[in-house]
């Protein structure tokens, strides 16, 4: 694989990364809007909807943000729906299928406790846009990984059935965590310049989290495995296409219309 | 019939228009009445996600695609507080579940009917909330004081979904060719399925009397159904969209709309289960309430481990 | 509803008759291709592409008679993959989705009794190229027949499993059954014309078949029930909105390019 | 070690190039070499139809539709003759399907990696049926007959499909500089993975001299990678595109083209089943067969129901 050549840091564009950002925040609202009407009760349906209105807002705030950076008279829309497969920048993770209740509950766990020790990072950068918005996101991260916590535990400490569950979660998603705390070539730069968090510094707060929930969920923590990676660059799962197909449909189908 | 002293004295109360509470003496029928109406409604709340949340992954903005999963979930949370006001008159919203998975509750049967193109998520806020409003205006009103409460709440959220109709069908109305025939084409399609869901005529409507009597239900079925046209027929206008019945006319002697007669049989058909969704919309309730079995259960069995994990002190909290 | 007007006869264009036919065919080919790699074995993954290919195949030759028809210079992909849900006329049945095999089993011998008894009579119509087409695709419908006549006798008289499976597909699909012999205004127009077959009076030879077969495999012949239409005339269920978010992906993202 | 006068005689139609066939007596380790060999290859078949029948219904037209379609069924097909080839050595298809579904059975690991856009399909046509061709036509003159016969057809039509998937890329390449940068991305990515099909270097390989003594293998890992860059670099040329090596230029000494070291902890990693696909490839595996087991079921069954009513004389046929 050809590595990306460093970028003088007059040159490093915040644009690609506030769109990473956009993008990770986005495709798991996607995700999680898909279980509105199939929860287990009325409450998880509730609660997975704020979960997915929350990020929906964030990432709409960054590509408000990323469209004002780009400085083309494009709007959020633009940038949300018109892109291909290779330009989205969110990490595996949250591309992932939903899979039973177990699987996205891990899945949101695994985010959840990477974007809340981040934001909180990220609130003290020196772009103000970016700072404030992760200030509101961030007080909303507080609840979705509360939220995941429990319920990590209530399912490993639940049933069998319901441990059985988790830990095959787990087992299947646990490759996809490390991408998010791994930087690339971008990441590195913008660090480099000051400009955002270094996110390989938060494993240790991320380990700890996930050591004290998983220990009362009654879970092994998973094995050292070969991380998947390469969202963050644009090489996506076989899944992504797919919610492309149906998020995009209407601005393809229409071009350039108002909804 | 004669009726008892409790039962006259509650009638009483009724006609004076005030609130029967969940500790109140009640009729076993006023009872049961309003626990199959607000299980209905509930159900409707339920079901009625699923049409709308066929259009979440295709909303076409993200601003659209915000409001419509607002809006869902509000439907969300107007089920829970109708199955709670129903379990305050003791029924359990398990039983009510497992007769609505079992094809023996009743839903409204507008939500039997596909969403096929993003005009009508318009169009269902548009007309189906617009319908659902004259319906259960009314109801804020409605004797049983728990009722009535949900019933406030609803209608709240229930009038901004529908704004939100009525401006999606705007805004495509003033959009392209194809974005006005999208909207006219959801016209065609929800408008007599959506004058259905005022029920049947009330020369054959079962229940009308009597729940008019307890206050439960205030206007007939036909008088919402005429409000609802003569309403609708303006909004249309304005929207430059034709209504589909050559029968409307503005009647100057009534002063409100004539209309064409709904197709009865297709309204019967489609409640007794043969509509176009019907299957598909049980299924999937049927399907989310299997396969979240376990994770009730689990739920259940955690609070029972934390319990016992109390000490007694802890457990007497 | 309002009822469609009847065309004068010297302006009833066989076009979206042709579409009609091209859509049907193209739309049961899609759903079935959704079972390669994932069939109950090799054999049935590749009698069900083999299917596949024959209806494509012959949704092709349609589409591109309709290409010509219209005149416009358009080719069999402009009419294939650029329309939008409603200006589709395949009937309700095609677009249902595969379930489990029986469901994809009945689905495809409800079609095929049709399908087989309809192209013996379209080989007669006026129009050579229907005709055309109606000869080489009614020899193979007549292989489609076999197989699915085949499969509802083993599985309606395999294992009690099986037997439940099957009669459950039949007791979903049957609603849909109907549509296929009942004729549209323009269907009833073009056979006043003398341009095509009548598909109502098919209905004893299709009756004829089911019960012989449902028969075999000690299958209940199901009960009338109120049928589903519409897709014949655009009103389509809410999967055919997917299948076109897949099925038009690239042409909408990339027009007018050459693949 | 020294061979018994069976062995030596096996040895001698070896060397002699005659076939082996079902019946011929042959050393248990040839035996299970080819069983392996063949198995793995008929699971490399079927779980080849999974990256490209990824993106059948989203061919972006009919005629490719056409040609996807009819491959992926080829490669079925061959998977067919494999395993009917393997059984003609005592194995049964339900066991070597245990093995694949278990995870104990290796398949072609090229198969691990994603298919991300249409161009894929045109890479995997061109590069993997490519490098499919350079190990199967020296199969078809495999000492094991049935072996050998099944490569024959094998070949035929993948060679027809490594033409198909050339045209692809070549029209892509053709088109617009969307197309040709869609067709370059894909081209990067299956190159190392395409590479690594060969198998680990010479020094590393486990099998390869006793495979090659017998004849199950005619050319080395080596010696078929480089052959295969050879062919491929003029091609790519020819399309306008750029091989992702920084390392590969032709050697005029050795009239060879320099390439590259692969990136052997990723081979490593994708073998023992870290690759980005593997567990997505036989999770759809297991859960065919799993959701195909009351299909098979209800075959045998009706088919022993079928023959219990034939008469006797009928059951002698």
């Amino acid at each position: 694989m050809p590595t990306t050549i460093d970028i003088p840091p007059t040159q490093t564009r915040l644009l690609p990364y506030v769109l990473q950002l956009a993008d990770t925040s986005l495709m798991l609202a996607h995700r999680l809007s898909e279980w509105c009407g199939h929860g287990p009760a009325l409450e998880q349906d509730i609660a997975l909807t704020n979960i997915a209105l929350d990020l929906l807002g964030e990432a709409r705030h960054y590509f408000q943000y990323a469209a004002a950076l780009e400085g083309k008279g494009r709007t959020e829309d633009d940038l949300a729906y018109l892109r291909t497969a290779t330009e989205y920048r969110n990490p595996l993770l949250v591309e992932q299928p939903n899979g039973d209740f177990a699987v996205t509950v891990v899945r949101q766990f695994l985010f959840d406790t990477f974007h809340y020790h981040f934001l909180q990072q990220l609130q003290h950068c020196a772009d103000p846009t970016l700072a404030a918005i992760a200030e509101k996101s961030g007080k909303e991260a507080a609840y979705h990984l509360r939220w995941s916590s429990e319920w990590v535990i209530r399912l490993g400490d639940g049933t069998d059935e319901s441990h059985r569950r988790i830990a095959r979660a787990l087992d299947l998603l646990w490759p996809y965590a490390d991408e998010l705390t791994t930087p690339t070539a971008l990441e590195r730069q913008l660090h480099h310049e000051g400009r955002i968090p270094d996110v390989q510094a938060l494993r240790p707060a991320l380990r700890a989290h996930h050591e004290r929930v998983l220990t009362e969920a009654t879970l092994p923590l998973p094995q050292e495995v070969w991380p998947q990676q390469g969202g963050k660059e644009g090489r996506h799962s076989e899944h992504l296409g797919y919610i492309l197909a149906e998020l995009q449909y209407l601005q393809r189908t229409y071009p350039g219309l108002t909804w | 019939m004669s009726s008892t002293p409790s039962e006259h004295q509650f009638q009483a109360r009724i006609d004076a228009d005030q609130r029967i509470e969940p500790k109140d003496w009640m009729p076993e029928d006023y009872r049961k009445t309003l626990i199959r109406q607000m299980s209905q409604h509930a159900h409707s709340e339920i079901v009625g996600m699923l049409p709308e949340g066929n259009w979440i992954t295709r909303a076409p903005t993200l601003k659209r695609k915000s409001i419509l999963l607002a809006k869902v979930q509000d439907e969300a949370g107007h089920g829970l507080y109708l199955y709670s006001a129903a379990e305050t008159l003791g029924a359990s919203r398990d039983d009510l579940l497992a007769d609505l998975h079992a094809g023996k509750a009743k839903y409204s049967s507008i939500f039997n009917y596909p969403t096929l193109s993003w005009a009508d998520i318009g169009a269902i806020g548009w007309l189906v909330d617009g319908a659902a409003i004259l319906n259960q205006v009314p109801l804020c009103r409605t004797s049983y004081g728990p009722y009535a409460r949900a019933m406030v709440r609803v209608c709240k959220e229930e009038s901004f979904h529908q704004r939100q109709g009525f401006e999606i069908m705007q805004t495509l109305c003033n959009g392209s060719a194809e974005q006005k025939a999208m909207a006219q084409d959801a016209l065609n399609r929800w408008w007599w399925p959506t004058l259905m869901m005022f029920g049947p005529r009330d020369d054959e409507s079962a229940h009308t009397a009597r729940s008019m009597q307890w206050r439960i239900k205030r206007f007939t079925n036909d008088e919402l159904r005429q409000k609802f046209v003569d309403m609708m027929v303006p909004q249309a206008e304005f929207l430059g969209l034709t209504i589909p019945d050559e029968a409307l006319r503005w009647n100057e002697a009534t002063r409100h709309y004539d209309f064409g007669e709904v197709d009865w049989d297709e309204f019967w058909n489609v409640v007794q289960g043969r509509g176009p969704c019907n299957r598909e919309r049980l299924d999937a309730r049927v399907q989310a309430h299997e396969a979240g079995a376990w994770v009730r259960e689990a739920a259940l069995a955690h609070a029972a481990k934390r319990k016992a994990r109390q000490t007694p002190t802890e457990q007497m909290v």
